[in-house]
């Protein structure tokens, strides 16, 4: 799975782009999300409970419950705030 | 129908609509947005405004957008810029420009588009204070509000 | 504050966003609206378009209209340019142009001002068609709708 | 009293301007309406009742009931049309 990361999250991760391989159980964005946080000191940062972070699937808007797969592209961003 | 850019120099209105009317003669009204870096945020000054954006992503959520106003109102043309990079204060950052044979749509589209512009797409603002702080802009609930007023986006 | 034009030439937006922002940092964004000429009136093709209109009166009452957009609005600038004379199907006729720290401002500010602009600025429009007949055109009943919408002028 | 006459006013009057001496009774733009109807067929069929005939008195727009006095400007014209 293909994970990229922007705005202060990527600068908090350190990396703006990475490839995982999650087990069976991370099958949305929910569970992937609560995954992330046990990888490590700046994961546990960056999506600690009380952050707002947005998330894509595939280049469109994604909910808590939506399906990840295998191959999917996830992006994990704060709110936008362009214009 | 819409023409839709990400770049990083800067735009020209006046080529823009050039191009947007060019041998046309059934348009009666542009309504324009341009949106600018202001040199502060929260009473200090900004030296520069960095605008990121998830290349993969920003030309379809804006394709979108432009496809929802072009729905929700009876346009004969749109163009929608956004630039990214490093800008300084009073630099240029979006524009906006809906065409129709009557203004209020004009005028109307071109409020709907900056302002889902601003809420459904993936842009992110970091201000670089003059005193060479770095801040992440955060989201304004006022800009959800102002979305949020059109309704839902429809478009798929 | 305002700049009002009346003027036989056409204008060029780019420029005047240029002289409106010129070393100026407190600007988040500009409101604009261009009206054109259509190439065609009831179903009709058009040749021309003449603008009239009342010399000594105009930039009087478009100075009230801005000065009133300047009341309702946090403004930092506003231009206004109408043109009259002969003008051609695609031709610009009108600009309005209104600059603020916030779009929202700048965006009501722009549609107030056409609307008031379109009701309360003495011009007339006569249409030429392509048969060779002459026109006036008549006042709408909704652009008097429009402009009612934003309530009665203030500004004496 | 300088009066001044716009768009298809000026054309079906022939002029679109004018000086004219009216009588003590005419000092509102209504009676100035009437007055005006009375002094030939092309000013009757412009100031025809039928008609929305907008005025303006040194300036500013007027209703039937303002006052006009002698050194006055005052235009009469369709309803306005541009933007």
């Amino acid at each position: 799975m293909r994970i990229l990361y922007f705005a202060w999250l990527r600068e908090r991760i350190g990396t703006g782009e990475e490839e995982v391989a999650v087990p069976a159980e991370v099958n949305t964005v929910g569970t992937l999300v609560a995954w992330m946080r046990g990888r490590g000191p700046a994961y546990h940062a960056a999506f600690a409970v009380g952050n707002t972070v947005r998330c894509a699937v595939n280049q469109e808007f994604a909910d808590p419950d939506a399906v990840v797969r295998d191959g999917d592209e996830v992006a994990f961003f704060p709110p936008v705030t362009g214009g | 129908m819409a023409s839709i850019r990400v770049q990083t120099a800067d735009f020209d209105v006046s080529a823009e609509l050039a191009a947007l009317g060019a041998g046309r003669q059934d348009i009666g009204g542009y309504g324009i947005f341009v949106g600018t870096v202001r040199g502060n945020a929260h009473g200090h000054a900004i030296s520069a405004m960095t605008l990121e954006h998830y290349p993969a992503m920003t030309e379809r959520a804006m394709a979108r957008i432009a496809a929802e106003a072009e729905r929700r109102w009876d346009l004969l043309g749109c163009t929608l810029i956004h630039r990214v990079g490093v800008l300084l204060p009073g630099e240029n950052i979006v524009l906006v420009l809906a065409a129709s044979a009557h203004r209020q749509a004009a005028l109307d589209a071109a409020a709907f588009l900056i302002d889902w512009l601003k809420t459904a797409a993936p842009f992110w603002k970091k201000e670089r204070f003059a005193s060479g702080e770095d801040n992440w802009v955060d989201a304004r609930e006022a800009d959800d509000a102002a979305a949020a007023r059109w309704g839902a986006l429809t478009a798929s």
